[in-house]
């Protein structure tokens, strides 16, 4: 079966748990499922091969072509700037969750320990972060009544960009060092792994 | 934001060990004031006390208003007392209620002023009911070391007597108001002076006591004790609150002594406006 | 050294040496001093002191609110205590953090137990843009004590920055009239603290006085002053 | 108002008392189920509540004190409470002015340095305003603190005097303390040792004068605290009673 | 003050009534507990109660006041704040205790070592409101409790409901949760917290670790309700009429009240009756 | 005394004023034999036109920009919203998101006399109800620690009660806009009770001569009654025959919201 | 209040139950706590009344005070009938959270609520009869009622205390003469009679109604909840009712859900079903209030008994 596109408003019935999955922007009410966004309705076939033994449903879902502001969930990869440091954290504004841009910065820290997967204890926060830095990270828990706790322990999580004591953005040259191409000063970060 | 740095344990212990021997951090004598300093500006009304470090700026205005309609012949007087952090980290004016320290100067001042009606409203009254003058009291505080009260009560006499109104002739309902420079102004008719007089007491029961405490006294005192007499030996407010309790017979103490001190500084006033 | 030269910020210095091999040379700027494009000009007000041997420019201004410098001494008061160690004012922007094992011989086993309100004379051991300051009492390389941790007894007052420079300097008059005149135990923190200790309060608030006095006196004015001060006594 | 109407020929005051002589008293502890100590507190025709909470875990943890518990009085008239009526802002210099004197007079009598890093709440209601409004307020408030079961030093008990015509009268009422001839002296002392803990005075009144002034003032704190005693000493007793077994 | 007069004699210095100020003793012999405050050689009380002594130890118990703790108390209360590391635990005393996440009882029954990632679930365990049972360890440096839960009877509680008293009322003894024979457990925390709850053989839970942290009721029957919201009512009666609250004068305002409508026992008669019934028994009893 | 009633902040105005003339518009008799002055049908509502994202500033993404807002009329009632969020809330709950709503006339909006003593109480509360109102509808559980703010404005008003509903309907389309999670789209519609006859969505005229006035807030498709308010005196039955009307007439209001919200996807507000 | 967070147990026990018809302290759904009233403790105010909704001296506690003032007419006003402003205060002695600024929320949704019941024709009283010169002098009456403690159903405790206090309320009388100045124009004056004796109650104080507030919770509706019932009230209807039977005002709360419309109209039945016996608990309880006019015993009593009333 095509997936046709019908435009949803909240509230909407668009079929029964029996025959589908309820996806994104759509929820249960006992046995329906019902569109919870302004959008378009889709349908996603289940894929034969992923279901095994137990015959999958197509998945319903709603969807918005501009995808409006996110909020960080836990396991989800943010974009933040270091606000400011102290030996025992860095507390980060929260700019972009996955590919969304946030309404308003988040509020984000990033307690030493998270900062690398092995050798903690060495950790230093001031070799590590600087404010100002915009870094990749993950959320790894809805953490205290302020900020989301999130670590940099992954290779690709750290420091995208920083500039130096100069004022020049540097650029990593090994995953704990960035160097300032005019002073060619090298000051300490922990680096990004450049996605490709 | 900014907190008061509460002094230091030695400068505690040391302040009292001094005192048990009478003496004190900045080698004054036990009923010794400060270096009191007045000085009038040529404007009318504007006077600067400084008493030790602690500088005080008082400025007094005036305005024709309508009068309360339940006091219809008497003029208004108004108080205002601006306790910023311009004076002392630690004194926040950020927030919008007032600060303890501001309340309790600017009801203290007002009290002693006009509870004790140092100011003569009738005479600020140019037709009943219609017209009267409303004399505006500004308290500027520009250094803290200590002692607001006294200084802040020094100030507001000395303002109050250094200032001019202008000068009014009535004729029927018509009320004509002189140019400063057509007609001399006229002093306001202030009946009696009260200066505050400000004690602190140390030890655990207040059993020593000590005037014109500084900050760091302040700071470390048990209790403290403000009398305001007027030259006529009449006690305008008393005020001790908080602290530690102290004996009936101290009040009686203090009263002789600030007679005493009330004295002198009525004079440095004096010879202040004189000059 | 030459009479002396005041400059204010943006004045620029001029570093050319009486000496020629001049390019060759490394200049060195102290506090005050910096170097903006090309030319060396002052960053803050005060009084311009060079060393032509060493090619240090520095410029001596009397601050009122103390920016930390690694290895500076100060003197502190103990204003919290956090798991990680003490919060200590010592009139920085912000407090300093001293750690609960950075006095000598400390462990987790014993360590000193300071509390709020207690006085210690440390040294800076960090102090960047971006953090807190950090203070020791101890040297962190030796491991030895070197005079720092908790005063106790005597008095502490607080003076201008640069009374405290002039005094930490070993033949600073004031100190040395002082000394001669009567015995006494000082501590002088670059953060504008003094602390002093006598046997008797009376010498101690005279020796405070003194030192608060010295301030705009030159070397020889502070010995008459002392000389008046201890024949008062 | 002029002193002849404040004081008959026959030396009755406007409300019929004697000089020396205090206004009825009535009070009552644990009026309030939620609070942990609280009372009612009647002078003549002053109506007091008092509320008190703690100590506790403080509101706002930054302000706690490490070495004591912190007293926080908030105080509040009744838009009711006078004759004409009148809501007053929170900010009212004059409301906050009495809620700092209580707490001072207060942070003098608690044994903080028992309760560290805790917080004592105190809220005053004045229902019924008749002149003493600070008196009534410290007197209610000692009341319901004892009945928190809070360490005090000693009770605080507080009262009012004046002087009219070169007599010393005792407990001012609103008619009395708003006639400005009137000086007006408000004493809090601790009883067992008669020592002062709060002393303020408004208007003018001749050095000379000021002790016989106070000395009427501490022995109307002397009854109060009689007062008081008995009130607290009957509930107590009767508590007593339900416990034992 | 009279009361001073008769107090000078050192006699009978035990049980007798004193007020904020009033003199205990002036014999140098006794040293000061709680409740009171020495000055020179007189000792004072520095609260409304009755005076305890115990040989030369003399204290005041106030007969109304905050929960103030002490170890090996058993102890109800309910969690304010997750913070890293430890919960803030409302205890109805002068400030909140703190149950670190060391010594809670980990899902997976035998002790085992706490790792990150448990930091980051703690609300898996104890979330805001949460009411938990627990026993005062020791105190920590600023005279906070800190508490602990570890032991099997210890930990969330489910089942029933939540009462209020005068921690005054619940005296310390050796047992603090009881079942009760109309078949309902109680919890008597010394800080006037108490639970009522259908009863669950502790078995149950042992078999199953993961029930120490389940938010999930058991069934309850219609008559288990009624029985609850009974014991509920008669605690709360004896406590508003300020009879000590064990779970004898508990089973004796049961049976008392089994004559009544559950919502009657609240109505003023009726409590005041059932509150002098249960006193005489617990007299006869002693 | 004088001390506290000095104003810190403002030049304090002449003791005397005089107020200024309203040109009344020669009173126009709301009821006149049974029909109303507008010529509708006693259960007609007036005219609705909506718009959805009028303060959206191209390109959509801005930080400062609402993540949703509406513009709404129904007759001379002229409401905008605009929706902020999700984002950092000041209470955060970690199992919920919470909805603050905001809500105030322009201050030319309003034609009636306010009781100077509630000067802006009344605002505060309609917030509040719009809050009630609006808060079941939103799923606030899949915003954990985030919170969602509404800002509602009155450009003019006509009517209380119609105010109040049109403002709700207003939110919807905007949280709509915004991609909120929803669980249905509230409508909400107000009626009258003049001579014991209910009248429709009265207009400010109609309401000041009504012994009582209601509206309701309704959500469809769960059948759900948002928000129920009722201000005056009725006999019993009249209230219930009252909440039916009106959920008729919310049905209605309801059809236009969406077919609305409908058509604006199809072509992309340009 | 909102402050007060359950364990999702203690929730589930307490929806179960409801639903089951258990309340936690054994009452029916439809069970009011026991009420206490008293009037007349504030002699300086025209009418004064105490009221405390909850068990043995638990519960929600308000008092309020109503005082009568003469205003004179400005343009706008309305030209002959008085007025009626409410004011309602939650002291922080009922939650801390109260402290400061912490109340104006709730401050305002309760005074609007009880303006909304009391505050104008609907409340039965006679505003026309508080003019005392058309167009020139009213009376304006100020009902300001304290919230001392709250354990629940605050709305129907403030109501009822109000209608105690209204009830309760006598305004001095005032002779109207018409004088003719010397311009010889008449106009009216008045003046209000001082005399205690020479009072009159308010013209139609019987017509005020009394409000009773159903909270949902689960599929049930429970009246009067406690604390506890508040914590996990989905929404909550508060229905004014006069002792004619009428319905005064409705008004919804609560953020989690809304009603279906049969519920609904079910809650607006049961209101006037249960508003029979509530007129007559609240006429024995008034009736026994102003018997003892609040006024306290000689003898200082003590906290000892918590029974006492107030």
């Amino acid at each position: 079966m095509s997936s046709e596109s019908v435009i949803v408003t909240p509230g909407r019935r668009l079929g029964l748990t029996q025959e589908y999955e309820s996806g994104p922007g759509t929820y249960v009410r006992n046995g329906m499922i019902y569109s919870s966004i302004l959008g378009t309705k889709k349908i996603e076939q289940a894929l034969a091969e992923t279901s095994d033994d137990s015959i999958k449903r197509p998945m319903l879902f709603v969807e918005r072509q501009n995808t409006k502001f996110a909020i960080p969930v836990i396991g989800s990869e943010i974009l933040g700037r270091v606000v400011r440091i102290n030996p025992r954290a860095a507390s980060v504004a929260i700019m972009m969750v996955d590919s969304a841009p946030c309404q308003e910065d988040f509020q984000g820290i990033v307690r030493v320990q998270d900062i690398r997967a092995t050798e903690k204890d060495l950790v230093q926060m001031i070799n590590s972060f600087r404010p100002g830095d915009i870094i990749r990270a993950e959320v790894i828990s809805l953490g205290d009544q302020r900020s989301y706790f999130l670590a940099t322990t992954k290779n690709e999580h750290g420091v995208v960009f920083a500039q130096s004591e100069a004022g020049n953005s540097m650029i990593p040259i090994s995953w704990e060092e960035m160097q300032d191409p005019k002073t060619q000063t090298i000051e300490k970060r922990k680096c990004a792994k450049p996605v490709t | 934001m900014v907190v008061e740095i509460e002094p230091s344990n030695i400068e505690r212990e040391f302040l009292l060990e001094a005192l048990e021997k009478g003496i004190r951090v900045d080698g004054r004598g036990i009923y010794d004031y400060r270096t009191l300093k007045i000085t009038c500006s040529p404007t009318y009304g504007l006077v600067e006390v400084q008493l030790g470090q602690t500088r005080v700026l008082a400025r007094v205005t005036c305005e024709v208003t309508r009068p309360f309609p339940d006091r219809p012949t008497e003029g208004l007087v108004q108080f205002n007392a601006d306790l910023s952090n311009l004076a002392a980290p630690g004194l926040d004016s950020s927030s919008g209620k007032p600060s303890v320290q501001e309340v309790a100067v600017s009801r203290m001042i007002e009290r002693v002023i006009r509870q004790s009606r140092a100011i003569d409203t009738e005479a600020l009254c140019i037709l009943a009911g219609e017209k009267v003058w409303s004399v505006r009291l500004d308290l500027h505080f520009l250094d803290h070391s200590g002692n607001l009260i006294d200084a802040a009560s020094i100030a507001s006499i000395a303002a109050l007597r250094h200032f001019r109104r202008p000068d009014v002739t009535i004729d029927g309902e018509e009320a004509i108001i002189h140019d400063v420079n057509e007609r001399n102004p006229v002093p306001l008719s202030i009946h009696h002076t009260p200066i505050c007089v400000t004690f602190g007491f140390f030890g655990s029961n207040g059993d020593l006591m000590l005037v014109d405490p500084n900050l760091l006294e302040e700071q470390v005192q048990v209790s403290s004790f403000t009398i305001t007499l007027n030259s006529h030996r009449e006690i305008c407010a008393l005020s001790k609150a908080g602290g530690v309790p102290l004996a009936p017979s101290l009040i009686q103490r203090c009263t002789q002594i600030a007679l005493t001190k009330v004295d002198d500084i009525n004079d440095k006033i004096q010879e202040a406006l004189m000059a | 050294m030459a009479e002396t030269k005041v400059v204010l910020p943006g004045d620029i210095i001029d570093t050319s040496l009486d000496s020629d091999e001049e390019e060759s040379s490394v200049l060195r700027l102290g506090p005050g001093v910096a170097q903006i494009d090309e030319q060396v000009s002052a960053v803050a007000a005060g009084v311009l002191h060079s060393d032509n041997e060493k090619k240090q420019w520095w410029v001596v201004s009397n601050k009122r609110r103390y920016v930390p410098a690694e290895g500076e001494p100060v003197v502190g008061v103990v204003v919290a205590r956090h798991g990680e160690g003490y919060r200590v004012d010592i009139g920085s922007a912000q407090g300093a953090l001293l750690p609960l094992l950075a006095f000598e011989g400390a462990t987790k086993r014993n360590k000193p137990n300071l509390a709020v309100g207690t006085v210690v004379y440390a040294r800076v051991a960090v102090a960047n843009s971006v953090m807190d300051p950090e203070i020791e009492c101890y040297n962190s390389h030796t491991g030895k004590s070197e005079g720092y941790g908790e005063l106790a007894g005597g008095f502490m007052f607080k003076c201008s920055l640069g009374l405290a420079r002039r005094l930490i300097d070993s033949k600073a008059p004031v100190l040395n009239a002082l000394g001669s005149g009567i015995p006494f135990e000082v501590a002088v923190g670059l953060n504008g603290r003094v602390w002093i200790n006598t046997e008797a309060p009376a010498t101690t608030v005279l020796i405070a006085n003194a030192i608060k006095n010295s301030e705009f006196l030159d070397a020889k004015q502070c010995r008459q002053m002392v000389k008046e001060l201890l024949e008062k006594q | 108002m002029s002193r002849q109407e404040l004081i008959s020929p026959e030396g009755l005051r406007v409300d019929g008392r004697r000089a020396n002589e205090l206004r009825r008293i009535s009070c009552r502890a644990s009026v309030l189920n939620s609070a942990d100590g609280s009372a009612y507190y009647e002078q003549g025709n002053t109506k007091v509540l008092v509320a008190v909470y703690g100590p506790r875990e403080p509101r706002n943890r930054s302000l706690a004190q490490q070495d004591h518990a912190t007293i926080n009085v908030e105080f509040n008239i009744a838009p009711f409470s006078t004759s004409e009526r009148r809501k007053r802002s929170k900010g009212d210099k004059r409301l906050l002015e009495i809620s700092s004197f209580v707490k001072q007079t207060f942070e003098g009598a608690i044994q903080t340095a028992i309760y560290p890093r805790s917080q004592i709440d105190i809220y005053i209601h004045l229902l019924q305003h008749d002149g003493g409004t600070l008196e009534t307020c410290i007197n209610a408030a000692t009341l319901a603190l004892v009945d928190a079961g809070i360490s005090m030093m000693d009770y605080v008990c507080a009262c009012t005097a004046g002087f009219i015509d070169e007599t010393p009268i005792l407990d001012l009422n609103f008619v009395e303390e708003s006639s400005i001839e009137v000086p007006n002296l408000t004493v809090a002392i601790m009883p067992r040792n008669g020592n002062i803990a709060l002393l303020q005075m408004e208007s003018k009144l001749h050095s000379s004068k000021l002790e016989d002034v106070m000395e009427l003032a501490v022995e109307g704190c002397k009854h109060i605290h009689r007062k008081l005693d008995q009130a607290v000493l009957v509930a107590a007793k009767d508590l007593a009673d339900k416990l034992s077994n | 003050m009279d009361v001073d007069m008769e107090s000078q004699d050192t006699r009978d210095i035990a049980s007798r009534i004193v007020t904020p100020g009033s003199v205990i003793t002036n014999d140098t012999a006794f040293m000061r507990g709680h409740g009171t405050f020495a000055e020179r050689t007189t000792i004072y009380s520095s609260v409304a109660g009755a005076v305890e002594r115990i040989n030369k130890l003399v204290s005041v118990r106030p007969l109304k006041q905050r929960y103030s703790g002490e170890i090996g108390d058993i102890i109800v209360g309910r969690i304010t704040e997750v913070a890293s590391k430890r919960w803030r635990v409302d205890v109805n005393s002068r400030q909140d205790g703190i149950l670190l996440l060391s010594s809670i009882n980990l899902p997976g029954g035998i002790q085992r070592r706490k790792s990150e990632s448990d930091e980051l679930q703690m609300r898996t365990f104890f979330a805001e409101g949460d009411l938990v049972f627990a026993e005062v360890q020791s105190y920590f440096a600023d005279g906070a409790l800190s508490l602990h839960t570890r032991s099997l009877q210890y930990g969330k509680l489910r089942n029933g409901t939540f009462v209020t008293v005068f921690p005054q009322l619940v005296p310390r003894s050796r047992s603090h949760f009881h079942t009760l024979p109309c078949g309902v457990d109680i919890v008597l925390g010394v800080n006037g917290y108490i639970w009522v709850s259908k009863h669950v053989p502790a078995s149950k839970v042992e078999e199953n670790s993961e029930l120490i942290y389940s938010d999930k009721n058991e069934f309850i029957s219609d008559d288990e309700r009624e029985t609850i919201a009974r014991i509920a009512n008669c605690i709360h009666l004896l406590n508003r009429l300020y009879v000590k609250i064990t779970d004898t004068s508990i089973i004796f305002a049961y049976e008392a009240s089994l004559t009544h409508a559950v919502k009657d026992l609240l109505t003023r008669e009726i409590a005041i009756d059932l509150a002098h019934n249960v006193k005489t028994r617990l007299e006869q009893q002693s | 005394m004088s001390a506290n009633i000095f104003d810190r902040r403002r030049v304090n105005g002449p003791p005397r004023s005089v107020e200024p003339l309203y040109t009344d518009e020669g009173d126009v008799k709301p009821f006149t034999n049974g029909g109303r002055a507008d010529g509708r049908s006693l259960d007609q509502l007036r005219p609705i036109f909506i718009k959805t994202g009028p303060l959206a500033v191209q390109p959509t993404f801005s930080p400062t920009a609402p993540s949703g807002s509406a513009y709404y009329e129904q007759g001379k009632i002229r409401i905008s919203c605009a929706v902020y969020g999700p984002r950092q809330g000041r209470k955060s709950n970690p199992r919920m998101g919470s909805f603050d709503c905001d809500f105030q006339y322009a201050p030319f909006s309003c034609s009636w006399k306010r009781r100077p003593h509630i000067k802006g109480a009344d605002e505060k509360e309609i917030a509040l109800i719009l809050e009630q109102a609006m808060a079941p509808a939103i799923r606030l559980e899949a915003y954990p620690k985030a919170c969602i703010d509404a800002f509602v404005t009155v450009i003019e008003s006509d009517g209380k009660f119609a105010t109040i509903s049109a403002a709700i309907n207003c939110i919807s389309a905007a949280l709509a806009d915004a991609g909120i999670e929803l669980y249905d789209i509230v409508a909400a519609c107000s009626m009258s009770l003049n001579a014991s006859q209910w009248v429709s969505d009265c207009n400010q005229a109609e309401e000041d001569v009504s012994q009582c006035s209601l509206f309701v807030s309704r959500m469809p498709s769960a059948d759900e009654i948002t928000y129920l308010l009722q201000q005056g005196k009725t006999m019993p039955d009249q209230t219930d025959r009252a909440v039916q009307t009106c959920s008729n007439s919310c049905a209605r209001v309801y059809a236009v919201l969406s077919r609305y919200l409908q058509a604006s996807m199809e072509q992309p507000a340009s | 209040m909102a402050s007060l967070i359950l364990s999702p147990a203690e929730q589930d026990f307490i929806i179960r139950g409801v639903e089951k018809g258990f309340r936690g302290d054994g009452r029916g759904s439809l069970d009011r706590r026991e009420v206490t009233l008293r009037t007349g403790m504030i002699s300086q105010a025209n009418g004064s009344a105490r009221c405390r909704i909850g068990s043995l001296g638990v519960g929600t506690d308000i008092l309020v005070g109503v005082k009568a003032e003469v205003n004179t007419w400005a343009a706008g006003e309305p030209e002959e009938c008085g007025t009626i402003v409410c004011n309602v205060e939650c002291s922080p002695s009922a939650a801390q959270e109260f402290e400061g600024r912490g109340a104006d929320e709730i401050n305002v949704e309760l005074t609007q609520l009880l303006d909304r019941i009391v505050g104008g024709e609907q409340s039965g009283l006679d505003l026309r009869k508080l003019c005392i010169i058309p167009r020139q002098a009213y009376w304006v009456l100020h009902i300001d009622a304290l919230v001392l403690d709250v354990k629940g159903g605050v709305a129907d405790a403030l109501v009822w205390a109000t209608r105690a206090a209204l009830l309760a309320t006598k305004l001095p009388r005032v002779v109207v003469e018409s004088v003719t100045d010397d311009s010889g124009v008449a106009r009216a004056e008045f003046d209000v009679v001082d005399d205690a004796e020479d009072q009159m109650g308010l013209e139609g104080a019987r017509d005020l109604p009394l409000a009773a507030t159903f909270n949902q919770i689960g599929r049930r509706y429970v009246v009067d909840a406690s604390e506890q019932e508040e914590a996990v009230t989905q929404a909550k209807l508060t229905v004014a009712v006069s002792p004619k039977m009428e319905i005064c005002a409705i008004q919804k709360g609560g953020m989690l859900k809304g009603f279906a419309p049969s519920l609904l109209s079910e809650i607006t039945q049961t209101a006037l079903r249960i508003a029979k016996e509530e007129f007559a608990r609240f006429d024995a309880l008034f009736a026994e209030a102003s018997k003892h006019n609040g006024e306290l015993d000689e003898e200082p009593s003590t906290g000892s008994t918590f029974l006492e009333p107030f």
